[in-house]
């Protein structure tokens, strides 16, 4: 008999076996890091809008406070989206005839809302509360980014059950004086943990058995 | 010198008696590097061509002992460090649960151990071989016992191995063509 | 098709279809919304949907809850694969004042049910009614609801209600009836409207009735009458018998010891059933200083009320009369001719009642002839219960009479010719008329026939014109509730396809000024009150929903010396068959609500169906087994229909359930059943003698419990009251408790709350109010009839029931079955990818996005409360139902398991306020949907590791125990044994009184 | 020449037939592969069960467009055929490595000619078994959440519940028993790779043998692999079918949860194995002309090993019922009396006749020697093992705790449609099996012949 194989094949047919292992290894880790990219999160991707609203205007260089938009985020699990009503409020005045405004005056005008795209959007069967992540001093930041920094809004964090997780188990990582959560630029004092120990023991925050609960977060 | 060209020179025999007792003569002549290639486990044949030590066993062992302590460190992270959960009232580290996924996962990691390190050992797979070019070695996996005394033995000298090989009565001789 | 609409030369359908085709679902509504307002697309609708046109023709405020359906749909819980397509959140132009985003509202309104109002709490999300309640400053309702209140918001969304004014069945619109209508009027000026009549259901809305009164100065000889084919004519005659006038009676069953009643179902019939549930069953409870009440029950067909009983006696209806007479002459009761009969147990129940004279309480069904209500007043007087549990008021029907009378001389009139316009003003007499008026034909007669209704039903179908009726939660308006307290009937949504209120629609043909539901409402109440103290009753009445001092006065009219009592039946066995209305669907008018026709049947846990009851002794000698279907033929009307073999009916008499057998319900309710309606006749409305023969065929059945007895287990714990006062252990004496520390595994830290439900099986009725209410609360959704055959309902609590003891007496026990949420859980242990898992605060948790389906955790739940979608049952995109969903619940999907939650989205919404307080959940705060629609307070949930709270007192009660508590689950879920006041002078025969 | 020794005979009945040589065995065995053309019975039967195989494939695509409600499951019987037909597979799937690795382990000669196709066959089985967990999952496409890995969610498996057992249990299994069937096939992939004459069948089968060339040193090594290989599968074995009854006994589910369980799965599973391996052997044998290599004494063993094992479920059984009136709990003995006597009566009769009564044949010498009484009694153990997982699976769920809820099972044609979809897949792997790999080792086969044990003298 002759040779079936020439010998470039004992190289091929060992790194087939022996390589699997490592290959398979190398995918499974790519995976890993594509789920939690950018790319799927869609964290960090500029959202385009009827209208070219500035947080980084609004919020940066005016200074209004968050909650003159978004009203109900102390009351409700809904921040609030505001109605034309309160961007007319000074647009009746400022900026009256800029084109770019003209979708929110149309809006005013007919009655008819204003279609803006969702930039932080959780699956619906999370149930997430603004109202009470406020009172237990978690700050708008923290979840949503300096958006006194950006000039077109974009999601800021993956959003994933993981990343909520992080800070259900250990929220005095990321809570912050009551009075400081509507502020863009707050840092913690040194010893960060020690601090939001002693607020979370203040504000009650509940044992992380509890937060950690499924219905906590899913009904 | 030898030409390089040559991998070895190989005999041809009918019977296992035959190949081992080959082996043992060209093993006193001092003979180091030969094997002999048969169509069936020949007991003692081994042994007679020099093989001493089998790692195997302890390779699977140390698969064994990978996979149980692998397999129990998952669930223990999984239950107890990672997302502790009340499941009926069970303690995070309901070991005696953990004990099947364990056990499978022992054998899993041995088993596999004991399929590639033979594998490893035996540095296969290797499609290609120079014995594959002699047509004859095809009866090796048939009814044909050979025994091949290779040329990168120091002591190697092409007509004294056959004259040795020849006084063994086999069924033919062969030189065996190191493959370009 | 309309041709006043004006054709357009630029009409392009297939632009507008891509557009629409584009949109998807909550952008659909904002699409048709920006597409109404175009002529184009006006006409295209009547091209394609010619019932929805009309539903767009609309003022701006409907705009406004189309936005907030749209913003709250983005909210809605509806899961979808978490990559979505980039969605639109669609906010307000103007927001409207105190409402804030994802807040819910509370409104209080009344729901009108055979004319009668039960005071409401209902519950707004975003612009959307999505829950409805009892409103607890309401006499009626004192908090609690029933089946039907519960339901109404399904009828509110039905996708299937008549959208559209239609003439001949063709679309057109208010304006053009208002039209041809005055044209009419016109004409029957010259005769006073003498060819007018108005027919209408029961009302007691003071605004209607006075809009029909101006109709009928306008028009002298033009006539108004009502009929309900459920009426209570033979409660009015009786009381024209005893006291020579129309009095309504009331009932105080919470100062009533024993109680007799001879087919009355009180529990689940009349307009107070709720209140008498309410009352009723505190007299059940035992405590130290209320005694337990006693109740006598002679029924053909076994009801919850009969159920209730602590002596039940089955018998045919028309024996029932004989018993009155008897009991009146025991009492004393003069000129009464004796019945033949001998009934064991009668002088035992007599010497009771008189033994408790005062706090004693006999009552009739409205089934039970006039003789029998007089005899009953007598029977009362008789007994010095009038005035303490026996109470008369005024009629709170603004038009009573003889309502069958009224409506065949009607149809006698039509027939003859001698009526032109016949405003039909709700009902659908058509299919509910007595078949001997034959009631379709005579109307065909009619020059000028209008149908308002919910629905394009049978009546509309044989109308000139359909107006849709608007829905209690659409329309102003007010009714007034048993004991004549009013209420104002408040809107929470605009009308969703354009109907009209009855007040509305009169008013407009009156051709008045004020044509809104709102306006007519006010201004009437207007001229009752006052200017001056209008505005500040006014607002009190829409925020209590009650009108302030409405309340009939208590009447004491003299019973009549010169009673004329007909003789008695003489005895006979001969077969007959007596109607009832249906428990779920009622008379027909629920025949399209899917929740109703899914909620099993008391007792049969029927769905679906109306299957004849039958006795199992006449069912034995017919030869005759479940599903098997007979002919009934009573006086040449015959009848096929399938039985259900009734433990405890009445032998020789077949029970038939009215409501079914629809043609023109909707898609939900045509073609279900049979229509009893087509053998019941003016002169034996409620029993008929009737031969009965077995067909051969046989039809399938859904009842979702197929086995009854307790198979000597104790999941019903029972004892005699005499026996548990002696000793309270009797009724835990057949298992030890389980010792709680008994346990391999190491004790967990107890959380903040550990909450648990108590179960009281004493008091609860067995009404369903709760699975009704757990079914809006939880977004539960129906199956259909042949899943619930393959065994596939949803429903998260059960009313499991049982019979004990002889099979034509038995006793009957309800056991309501919800989530135990135990505390060592066999199912949270074999789910292999933790989808269930228990809370920190004790809650059985259910992660459906996590639930992969492999159902062995319900294989290992020995309660069998979960539910597992084996197929999509939830709809997607199924039109208005969506905007049904309460958004603090996932909608679930295919291929997920389910079951009670004890409401967590309530728990949480506590915790949350309670949190931002910074204060711990007070007790009672957290009540779950269960809990807060039972009538009997059988139902309590709350913290049970709290000693001080009610839950825990309850289980602190010798009559606590845990279902199968033996297995060591520890059920948080836990019931208070049911107890039985027997009479010891009554022979016990077999287990039945 | 030399080599025509008669091999002796040293138990009863022959191991092979006398006159065969290292030639003609293998020459014997390759040739069903390399020459021997196709037979018509092969293609026949190879296309019908390719018409189940596309049964199944119907089947699942319903499945998976409409939901698991196709078939008869309800609550509370959420379990059906596919549960059923999960154990049943993975049962006869017990055969192959069990004969292999215990009876090796045991130096049970008689193995040799039967161990290649049992291997084979528990291979498919085991395939066709792990479908169905897959496939009764409500939401089948995250079947992966049964398995660890790091995911964005930080969830893991629930290790306690026993379908996670399932999971790591029947996989190592199918790897395990493919490992152990793999490795002994290359010393015969060598011997088709000389012998085959084509190209193709030279280089695919060259491919697969990894170049072995039958070293005495890479012999020695793959002896105590082999035999390391037996060793762990001989408690894999045990344990599969262990886990797989901990699914019933870890639950509380009266007729379910009792110790008695693992032996006496184990033990069924050792006796419908063995039926099936008899069940396929006997026509094999009788087709291909294998008797010389599959004598009467082979045949004979496994019906003392079927009477065996069918001795112990027997006892399973009875333990059963012991237990129910031992234990005094109402419902275990409610279970047990509405097995005998409830609506599935029938059913469990059937159980007892084909599954015990019948194979109490095999006590009868007459009997065992007797082939198509041996093919009769092995079909209907394999009917027999079907009941009495249905039983199981059914009987305790339709009526356990709470009377309120008690409901009958009926399937649907769909679950049917799986259930002979599944047998389809099996017998299309069989056939494929038979046609393009020795079905009976070749190596192992040379090793019987006297002459090749080498007197060692020392």
């Amino acid at each position: 008999m002759s040779q079936t194989f020439s010998r470039r094949m004992n190289f091929l047919s060992r790194l087939t076996i022996f390589g699997a292992v490592f290959i398979v290894s190398a995918v499974a880790l790519a995976i890993i890091e594509i789920v939690r990219s950018p790319y799927l999160t869609e964290a960090g991707v500029v959202r385009l809008q009827p209208v070219p609203f500035s947080h980084k205007h609004h919020v940066g260089d005016i200074g209004i406070d968050c909650r003159y938009c978004h009203s109900s985020v102390e009351r409700s699990a809904f921040a609030g989206i505001p109605p034309t009503k309160t961007c007319m409020n000074c647009h009746s005045q400022v900026w009256s005839d800029s084109p770019e405004l003209e979708p929110v005056r149309a809006s005013f005008r007919n009655n008819t809302s204003i279609e803006w795209t969702r930039v932080n959007r959780l699956p619906d069967f999370v149930y997430f509360d603004h109202s009470i992540h406020l009172a237990k001093g978690v700050g708008c930041v923290t979840c949503h980014g300096q958006v006194d920094a950006m000039p077109l809004m974009w999601r800021e964090k993956s959003l994933s059950m993981e990343w909520c997780l992080e800070c259900h188990r250990n929220p005095a990582r990321y809570i912050r004086p009551r009075e400081q959560v509507f502020a863009m630029h707050w840092q913690p004092p040194a010893a960060p943990q020690d601090f939001g120990q002693k607020l979370a023991a203040t504000y009650k925050i509940l044992s992380t058995e509890k937060l950690t609960n499924c219905s906590t977060c899913h009904r | 010198m030898r030409t390089p060209a040559l991998y070895g020179i190989v005999a041809e025999f009918n019977h296992p008696e035959e190949v081992v007792a080959a082996a043992r003569a060209a093993r006193t002549r001092g003979y180091r590097f030969m094997d002999a290639y048969t169509p069936f486990p020949v007991e003692g044949l081994a042994e007679e061509l020099g093989f001493r030590f089998n790692w195997l066993p302890a390779i699977v062992l140390a698969g064994g002992v990978v996979g149980c302590v692998g397999g129990f460190a998952l669930q223990y992270y999984a239950s107890v460090i990672s997302y502790p959960l009340n499941i009926g009232g069970r303690p995070n580290n309901s070991w005696p649960a953990f004990i099947p996924v364990t056990f499978e996962l022992t054998i899993l990691v041995a088993a596999l151990f004991a399929a590639l390190g033979m594998l490893a050992l035996n540095r296969l797979p290797m499609p290609h071989h120079p014995l594959f070019n002699e047509p004859r070695f095809a009866l090796a996996s048939r009814n044909r016992f050979f025994i091949c005394i290779e040329a990168r033995d120091p002591r190697f000298d092409p007509d004294a191995v056959h004259d040795l090989l020849e006084g063994l009565s086999p069924i033919g001789v062969y030189e065996i063509e190191q493959s370009r | 098709m309309d041709s006043k609409v004006p054709r357009n030369p630029s009409f392009d359908l297939a632009a507008i279809r891509s557009r629409l085709a584009s949109e998807n679902g909550p952008r659909f509504w904002r699409s048709l919304e920006e597409l109404a307002d175009s002529a184009i697309f006006t006409e295209y609708l009547r091209h394609e949907y010619p019932r929805q046109a009309s539903a767009l023709a609309e003022a701006p405020d409907r705009r406004q809850f189309l936005r907030l359906m749209a913003a709250s749909l983005a909210l809605a819980g509806i899961p979808a694969c978490s990559s979505a397509p980039p969605e639109k959140i669609v906010p307000y132009v103007i927001q409207p004042e105190n409402l804030v985003p994802g807040k819910p509202q509370y409104f209080a309104t009344a729901m009108p049910h055979t004319g009668y109002g039960i005071g409401l709490i209902a519950t707004s999300t975003m612009g959307r009614p999505t829950k409805i309640d009892g409103n607890p400053d309401h006499p009626a309702s004192l908090g609690a609801t029933d089946i039907f209140a519960q339901a109404s918001v399904l009828d509110l969304y039905d996708p299937d209600r008549s959208k559209a004014v239609t003439r001949d069945g063709r679309v057109s619109t208010f304006d053009a009836f208002l039209r041809a209508l005055s044209a009419e009027l016109e004409s029957a000026r010259t005769n006073d409207g003498a060819k007018i009549r108005i027919l209408t259901e029961t009302v007691t809305s003071p605004v209607l009735a006075s809009q029909i009164r101006t109709v009928l100065q306008k028009f002298p000889k033009a006539q108004w009458i009502s009929y309900e084919p459920v009426s209570d004519d033979n409660l009015r005659a009786g009381s024209q018998l005893a006291f020579g006038g129309y009095f309504d009676t009331q009932y105080r069953f919470d100062k009533a010891d024993v109680i007799l009643s001879l087919d009355s179902d009180f529990l689940s019939a009349g307009p107070a059933r709720i209140r008498i549930t309410r009352e009723f069953s505190q007299r059940r409870s035992v405590t130290a200083d209320t005694s337990m009440n006693r109740l006598y029950v002679a029924e053909p067909a076994m009801t919850i009320t009969g159920a209730m009983a602590d002596h039940r006696f089955p018998m045919r209806r028309s024996d029932i009369g004989n018993i009155a007479r008897a009991v009146a002459q025991r009492c004393g009761v003069q000129g009464i001719a004796m019945p033949v009969g001998a009934w064991p147990w009668l002088e035992a129940v007599v010497a009771d009642l008189k033994r408790h004279a005062g706090t004693s309480l006999v009552i009739a069904g409205p089934s039970q002839s006039p003789d029998v209500h007089a005899l009953i007043h007598s029977v009362n007087h008789q007994l010095n219960n009038t005035g303490v549990t026996v109470l008369q008021t005024d009629p709170v029907e603004e038009n009573p009479g003889d309502q069958r009378a009224s409506l065949q001389s009607l149809c006698e009139q039509m027939r003859s010719g001698s009526v032109d316009v016949l405003l039909i003003l709700g009902g659908n007499p058509v299919y509910t008329a007595p078949a001997d008026f034959d009631f379709a034909s005579g109307m065909d007669k009619v020059r000028f026939r209008m149908h308002l209704g919910l629905y394009d039903d049978e009546t509309s179908q044989r109308c000139h014109w359909h107006i849709p009726e608007a829905h209690y939660l659409e329309s102003w308006g007010d009714v007034r509730a048993y004991d004549g307290t009013a209420s104002i009937i408040q809107p929470l949504i605009n009308p969703l396809y354009g109907g009209k209120s009855a007040a509305e629609l009169v008013s407009a043909a009156l051709g008045n000024t004020l044509q809104s539901g709102y306006d007519i409402t006010r201004e009437y109440w207007r001229q009752q009150t006052g200017d001056s103290r209008f505005e500040t009753i006014w607002r009190q009445a829409v925020q209590k929903g009650v009108v302030p001092d409405t309340t009939f006065q208590m009447r004491t009219p003299k019973l009549l010396s010169n009673v004329q009592i007909g003789n008695p039946s003489p005895p006979s066995n001969e077969m007959e068959n007596v109607f009832c209305p249906d428990p779920t669907v009622f008379d027909g008018r629920f025949a399209n609500n899917g929740w109703l026709q899914e909620l099993p049947k008391p007792l049969s846990r029927l769905t679906w169906d109306n299957a004849a009851g039958i006795s199992p002794r006449t069912a034995e000698s017919h030869h005759l087994g479940n599903g098997d279907v007979i002919e009934i033929d009573s006086g040449g009307r015959k009848l096929e229909v399938p039985i259900w073999i009734s433990p405890g009916h009445a032998d020789d008499s077949v029970t038939l359930y009215l409501g079914y057998g629809r043609r023109r319900a909707g898609r939900v309710g045509n073609d279900l059943g049979t229509n009893a309606y087509s053998i019941r006749t003016s002169n034996a409305p409620w029993t008929a003698a009737a031969s009965v023969r077995k067909t051969g065929k046989r039809w399938p059945l859904a009842s979702t419990q197929l086995h009854q007895s307790m198979e000597d287990r104790d999941n019903v714990r029972t004892a005699t009251v005499a026996a548990y006062s002696r000793d309270s252990k009797t009724v835990s004496e057949k298992r030890p408790a389980v010792s709680k520390d008994l346990s391999l595994y190491p004790k967990r830290g107890a959380g903040d709350y550990a909450w648990g439900m108590s179960i009281d099986l004493n008091t609860c009725v067995g009404c369903n109010a709760c699975v009704v209410a757990c079914q809006a609360e939880n977004n539960i959704p129906i199956v259909g009839k042949s899943e619930v055959l393959r065994g596939r309902e949803m429903h998260w609590l059960r009313i499991d029931t049982y019979f004990r003891g002889e099979p034509d007496g038995p006793e009957a026990f309800f056991q309501p079955v919800p989530c135990m949420h135990c505390e060592n859980a066999p199912c949270e242990l074999v789910c292999p990818v933790a989808a269930t898992t228990h809370s920190s605060e004790g809650l059985n948790e259910m992660t459906y996005n996590r639930c992969v389906g492999t159902r062995y955790c319900s294989n290992n739940c020995p309660y069998k409360v979960r539910r597992f979608n084996f197929f999509q049952y939830s709809s997607y995109g199924e039109s208005t139902l969506e905007l049904l969903a309460n958004p603090e619940v996932s909608v679930r999907s295919r291929g997920v398991m389910e079951k009670c939650t004890y409401c967590v989205q309530r728990i949480n919404a506590a915790h949350i306020e309670a949190e931002k307080q910074d204060r711990p959940i007070r007790d009672g705060e957290v009540k779950t949907a269960c809990q807060v629609a039972c009538p009997a307070n059988a139902i309590v949930f709350g913290d049970v590791q709290n000693p001080g709270s009610d839950v825990a007192r309850l289980k602190a009660e010798a009559r606590n125990y845990g279902l199968l508590e033996e297995l060591n689950t520890r059920p948080r879920t836990t019931y208070l044994a049911r107890l039985s006041n027997r009479n010891p002078e009554i022979p016990a025969e077999g287990h039945h009184g | 020449m030399v080599e025509e020794v008669s091999p002796s005979d040293p138990g009863g009945a022959p191991l092979i037939a006398a006159n065969y040589t290292y030639s003609s065995i293998t020459d014997r065995i390759a040739s069903i592969v390399l020459t021997r053309p196709t037979t018509l019975g092969w293609l026949a039967g190879f296309a019908l069960s390719c018409l189940l195989l596309i049964t199944l494939l119907g089947a699942v695509s319903y499945l998976l467009l409409r939901g698991v409600g196709i078939w008869g499951v309800n609550i509370p019987i959420a379990w059906g055929f596919a549960i059923v037909n999960f154990v049943w597979w993975i049962g006869i799937g017990h055969a192959g490595t069990l004969i292999s690795s215990i009876l090796l382990l045991l130096r049970q000669q008689w193995r040799t000619s039967i161990n290649r196709f049992a291997e084979a066959m528990t291979l498919f089985a085991v395939a066709c078994a792990g479908l169905f967990p897959l496939l009764h999952l409500g939401r089948p496409w995250f079947f992966y959440w049964l398995v660890p890995y790091p995911n964005t969610m930080g969830l893991w498996p629930q290790f306690r519940s026993p379908l996670v057992w399932d999971v790591f249990a029947v996989g190592t299994y199918l790897t395990v028993s493919f490992v152990f069937w793999f490795v002994g096939l290359i010393p015969d992939l060598a011997t088709l790779r000389d012998r085959a004459t084509h190209r193709w069948p030279k280089i695919v089968y060259g491919i697969l043998a990894m170049g072995w060339r039958g070293s005495a040193i890479h012999w020695r090594r793959y002896e105590s692999a082999y035999l390391l290989l037996a060793g762990l599968a001989t408690p894999l074995v045990v344990s599969v079918h262990t886990v797989v009854s901990f699914d019933f006994s870890v639950g509380i589910v009266p007729g379910w949860h009792s110790t008695i369980f693992p032996p006496y799965f184990v033990a069924g599973a050792i006796y419908s194995g063995f039926a099936m391996v008899a069940t396929l052997a006997i026509p094999i044998r009788a087709v291909y002309h294998l008797q010389d290599f599959i004598t009467m004494r082979h045949l004979q063993n496994m019906a003392k090993i079927m009477l065996a094992t069918g001795m112990i479920v027997a006892y399973g059984y009875m333990m059963e019922l012991f237990m129910a009136w031992f234990s005094g709990s109402l419902y275990e003995a409610y279970t047990m009396k509405n097995r005998m006597t409830g609506p599935y009566a029938i059913l469990y009769w059937g159980l007892i006749l084909t599954n015990i009564l019948i194979p109490q044949a095999l006590w009868f010498r007459r009997v065992r020697a007797s082939v198509p009484a041996l093919f009769a009694i092995s079909l209907s153990v394999n009917i027999g093992m079907w009941l009495e997982r249905f039983i199981i699976v059914v009987t305790s769920l339709h009526r356990d705790f709470m009377p309120s809820v008690w409901r009958m099972y009926s399937p649907t044609i769909w679950d049917w449609a799986t259930f002979a979809g599944s047998i389809g897949l099996f017998f299309f792997l069989l056939f494929l099996f038979i046609r393009f790999l020795p079905m009976i080792s070749i190596s192992e086969m040379r090793q019987i012949l006297p002459g090749s044990h080498v007197r060692s003298e020392s």
